[in-house]
């Protein structure tokens, strides 16, 4: 968001109202989800959301590591999400930072929000959220990735998660902001929405809005979240109807 | 009685006073804790101020360094916020590294400070690409009685709105001097107990919480941060009404840590 | 202890044996002590000792973890002491150090040598001392805290354990080194003693003294000792004749 | 049926099929599974392949940044290799710091690539002994299905054979261009199977066995690499057969990513 | 082998086949093993071979630690090499790194392959090798060090372990490298050998070798192999027909 | 038996004989095992002594390195004393990370090291402000038979009496030369056993002691480091009586170092 003193600020929308990569304020990047993606995992999916590449799996209900998480009444849900060393510009150095935590935290507390953890006692459902390639929303990406994977491995749950970063750039509220616009813009909101109860599990925000365009911003990303909940069916059902594992491709 | 029937007895009694619009301490839906802000309260740091919320207690520590830009930035200083769930403030925190919720704090106050450009990190610059001020905000909970996230964010403004910076000790000026707050953003968080929206939790509101956001704002009308935490989910309503809400309490944190300041 | 190639050593003694501060040889800077400073830990003091501030928690009686640290026979005492970034002119890293390391180490040793462990076998007594600013003495500071913190928590010891520095510094013996005494001094000695057996429970020295120089200091401190254990118990009476707690204040 | 009762039946399965020269999967005991290699999978990436050898995925990433060159090696580049036996891939990682096996993999073909001279970093020395490029090379399993050496080295070859030096992101020169591969080392790996000896083996195949070792031969007849593994034993003669095999294979292998880098 | 860029190279061989330390190709550096080397250990060993000087101590059948690492049917071998910080020409940090670690684990299947862990269900054996000083085939005297700890410990064993590196070095293959041929030769080959059954549990290979000097280098070793495995037996020997502990000399 | 009873019923025999004035292994109350320097233990260090006491066997290696002198000691060179308590040297340490123990060992010796100013380390300084000699102590216990602190710091002292400054090797001077130890301190370590304090300890005294007290002077009367260790507590005139006992074998003890350094 509006890094300090960074120079070289693209023009991120036309006057005709065009994003910097074509799309219009209201338009989704093109998404490709392979439910299934993983031979070893017992859920997993693959999505390619514009330039990102998410792959997520998701093992258990299986025994607690380390045991003193445990709990009595319901499964734990781990989240970890973490970005490849090449996914970026820069090398990223191996290992977990707090960006990574962080939303590793938020997107395990989404899923505890619609998993049917009681359901499991004393066990966990381990969740690995991995960004291969990254161009902004790749916290979305992985939300969806891990949403797709836990159906995927049987784990029940009351609706599935769609999710998409809402946004301000170019003084326009926009969906699904690209990496200028995440990079150059005025503020960066992601959000995952419960499609069944219309309720947010998952709702972060940083820049600067008022409180009118906070309000057009929800409902885009409502809308949006609305047209990928589509999507994450189509590839579970994609997933049931053909026999072997589709393969993963570029 | 083990601590977790005493956790779910009082959640039961929480949820249960909240139908009713009431809460275990009497307070309503809407009304923060006493609040009180000590500045200055450590005079080895830059800046300090000692923020109690009810029997929530944070304190924050500025102390400014020259440093390298980052290669990104080279007109700017840098600004890094730290929070430490030391487990001296509470039973539930283990001694070690800093755990997810000790991140999230320090995240979100970082974020709402860095959003509503708090301090106008270009004039940490001294020489472009080579030297700037790094700003270290560390954040020290004592006493966590729930709400670590306002008490946090208002003790970090209130110490930065106190700071001064140590040119002189550092060879870099001929004196020190303040170090000028430009906006004031103001973090204000709710919990769902069933139906209804709480402002300002305490511990025990926070695990019977379905459901946690915060808004920071600022005074120039600005939503500059939000984050929804715990398990739970808020409708965009509940949203949009909590910002409302935020907007009202953000001119009242505002005022506090500005009196703190003067 | 006399950095060495340090310049600009200050006049630690005045010819008229004033010090640097303007107290005498054997005079204590002020302390103020306030048992019950926290809410939420079982017990805890905050302790004001010169430019010294210093928090103090206890909780234990409890679950020990690591869970391989239980013993079977007597409660564990576990100390962690602790800097705060911005409690010295130079940022602090945070983060445990070796220096904190030991500090924990003997403290917690000193504890064990009073309090009645073997009545709570298989559980912890967990003492955390946070130095919040720092000025020469936090140890002692520390440990004056924490025993007012034990002591608050209910925890059944011997005795209360008060805490001193003697050492030298411009030639002379003197109790209660500050920072400049710290840094430009020749001895630094921190003690900590039981006053009702006279005995020494934690002692250690940096520096030079003679053999004679050290038995003066080693009475000097035990004077001091003796003088800090007075208004240790004043804060004990304090907490329990007032009903509200008390407010820490700068 | 608890995880270890049904590896011990497939262990015992696995070991009596090798008695008669079968493979669970039905391969011949000198025969690999299906290879594919995609270069460019990843697009942030200087130079990439995504390699499934069966249903084993490795991801190489390769990087490239100036930094500075080693004291004792001022005119060459720097080459670093990491793996991640990320738990995304297998049931039996766990999540933390690397593994002795992630250690293990990436040593063994930092080991090929280095010994074969697969690029040669002293074409990769900017200004001896003050600037070189340093090439990170990163090892990313996807999936488990055994004989992970294999096929990271051959994700990390292709990925090599495909990469871009970013000169010209880094200004240090007017164009990027492409590294150039000098050898092509290909790693292969065989398992004792009881008396047998089998090629590119599976997980199952990995848990049965009793003893790995992977050889390392490159396009001009030489051995560069070696590496025993797991519990068990190899005879001189043993290991002098595998060479043999592992040249055939190896020409093979080389094929697959050459064929990717054209 | 032959660092990118490295200059002054030496000659490795003279035109009379002599090595740069006055060893024919065939030719072991001095090797003197002290079983017992340790008082503490379960079973220790002291290693002198050449300019290397390694310790091995053995503890167990113990308790394991941490708990999950515990097997039902059979011991676990937990191994840990490790160099002193001033056992190499430029001091090395103290800490685990990748090569330590990558020595530990094929030092630990070694072992697996040739001790009876079945006889100890549920326990461990740890296994501890410090390189005090170090000048090539620190592994391999470390193997051979641990080797004889175990069978100091009493460990049930199907044989000694010897040990060694066979290599290419100006243009020779030749036995048992030294600093300057493992710095500036063609290829280090480190190999332990099972003398009854005349397998290897231990091989790894860098460099660069054609498979008819691979031939001669295996066969190299294993001679060399086979006189290790003598000195390793007289240490033992002499270990038990002496009553008191030997002492380690320089 | 475990080794809990073992260790229990030890202890008492232990206290039982010092009630008595003895000790399992015949010495006097104030009688140290035998003790043997061999210096140079290591070619690699630039110094190194391999110490015993009775049981106990810790090797120090010194290295010297040029690097930055500390901002606030621009004149001086940089000690830095490291002590590995590692698992090959007793039953009762664990692999991992330094513990407490260990950190108490190399702190005690390097305060004995700096206070006494051992060596000069005005005399390490090459260019003030840029370039000094950094001195690391690193010491390595082998055998632990109790009193490390004694071993350990006599082993330090014997290898910095013992080493050369690699001026040459680092190109700083025309040749390498002797690193000057000025001072020669000597730590002396008791333990209370009942009313009874006796000098050395083994292992099983130690862990039947009821306080530890480390005191250690050097050669022109001077007190230069005290540590109290353990559970237990100490009069102030056993203080004072421990003092004289320390000055005593200090002799004897520096005798030893300095025969090792001629």
């Amino acid at each position: 968001m509006g890094s300090v003193g960074a120079k070289d600020v693209p023009v991120l929308l036309s006057p005709e109202g065009i994003r910097i990569d074509g799309r219009r304020v209201n338009e989704l990047r093109p998404i490709k989800i392979t439910a299934g993606a993983l031979k070893h995992a017992d859920g997993s999916a693959f999505v390619q959301w514009g330039l990102n590449k998410v792959m997520a799996a998701v093992y258990g209900p299986r025994e607690v590591h380390p045991r003193h998480l445990q709990q009595n009444t319901k499964a734990v849900i781990q989240c970890k999400y973490n970005m490849a060393a090449f996914s970026v510009d820069e090398r990223k150095r191996p290992g977990l930072d707090r960006r990574s935590q962080e939303i590793s935290k938020v997107v395990a507390e989404a899923f505890e929000s619609v998993v049917f953890a009681e359901e499991f006692p004393r066990t966990s459902i381990d969740v690995y959220i991995e960004v291969l390639q990254a161009n902004a929303g790749t916290r979305c990406a992985g939300l969806v990735a891990a949403s797709v994977a836990l159906a995927d491995a049987g784990i029940p749950m009351a609706d599935l998660l769609p999710a998409v970063a809402v946004g301000k750039a170019g003084g326009a509220i926009i969906v699904d902001l690209n990496k200028e616009e995440d990079n150059f813009g005025e503020a960066d909101l992601p959000m995952a929405l419960v499609p069944q109860s219309g309720r947010l599990v998952l709702l972060q925000m940083e820049g600067h809005m008022t409180r009118e365009e906070l309000a057009t911003a929800l409902d885009l990303g409502v809308q949006g979240c609305r047209g990928i909940y589509e999507i994450m069916q189509q590839a579970l059902r994609d997933r049931y109807s053909v026999a072997p594992v589709p393969e993963v491709t570029a | 009685m083990s601590d977790e029937v005493t956790a779910e007895i009082l959640t039961t009694h929480v949820l249960e006073l909240a139908a009713h619009g009431k809460r275990l301490d009497g307070r309503g839906t809407d009304e923060y804790r006493k609040i009180s802000v000590e500045p200055g309260f450590v005079s080895t740091a830059d800046g300090s101020a000692l923020v109690r919320i009810g029997d929530t207690a944070v304190l924050a520590g500025i102390k400014l360094e020259p440093g390298k830009p980052f290669p990104d930035t080279p007109n700017a200083g840098v600004l890094t916020t730290n929070a430490e769930l030391i487990p001296l403030s509470s039973p539930i925190f283990e001694p070690g590294p800093p755990q997810p919720g000790a991140i999230e704090v320090s995240r979100v106050v970082d974020r709402s400070i860095r959003a509503a450009e708090t301090i106008d990190l270009t004039r940490l610059c001294v020489t472009p690409g080579e030297k700037s001020w790094i700003c270290y905000v560390d954040l020290h909970v004592l006493d966590h009685g729930g709400n670590l996230i306002d008490a946090a964010q208002l003790a970090a403004l209130g110490a930065l709105a106190h700071a001064t910076v140590p040119a002189k000790r550092f060879g870099i000026a001929e004196a020190d001097y303040r170090l000028e707050v430009v906006h004031y953003p103001a973090e204000c968080t709710f919990v769902r107990l069933g139906e209804a929206i709480v402002v300002d939790p305490t511990f025990d509101e926070e695990r019977a919480a379905q459901g946690r956001l915060t808004i920071a704002t600022d005074e120039i009308g600005r939503i500059v941060a939000m984050q929804k935490g715990l398990v739970g989910a808020f409708s965009p309503d509940d949203v949009k009404a909590m910002v409302e809400r935020a907007f009202r309490h953000g001119e009242k944190l505002r005022a506090i840590a500005k009196g703190a300041a003067a």
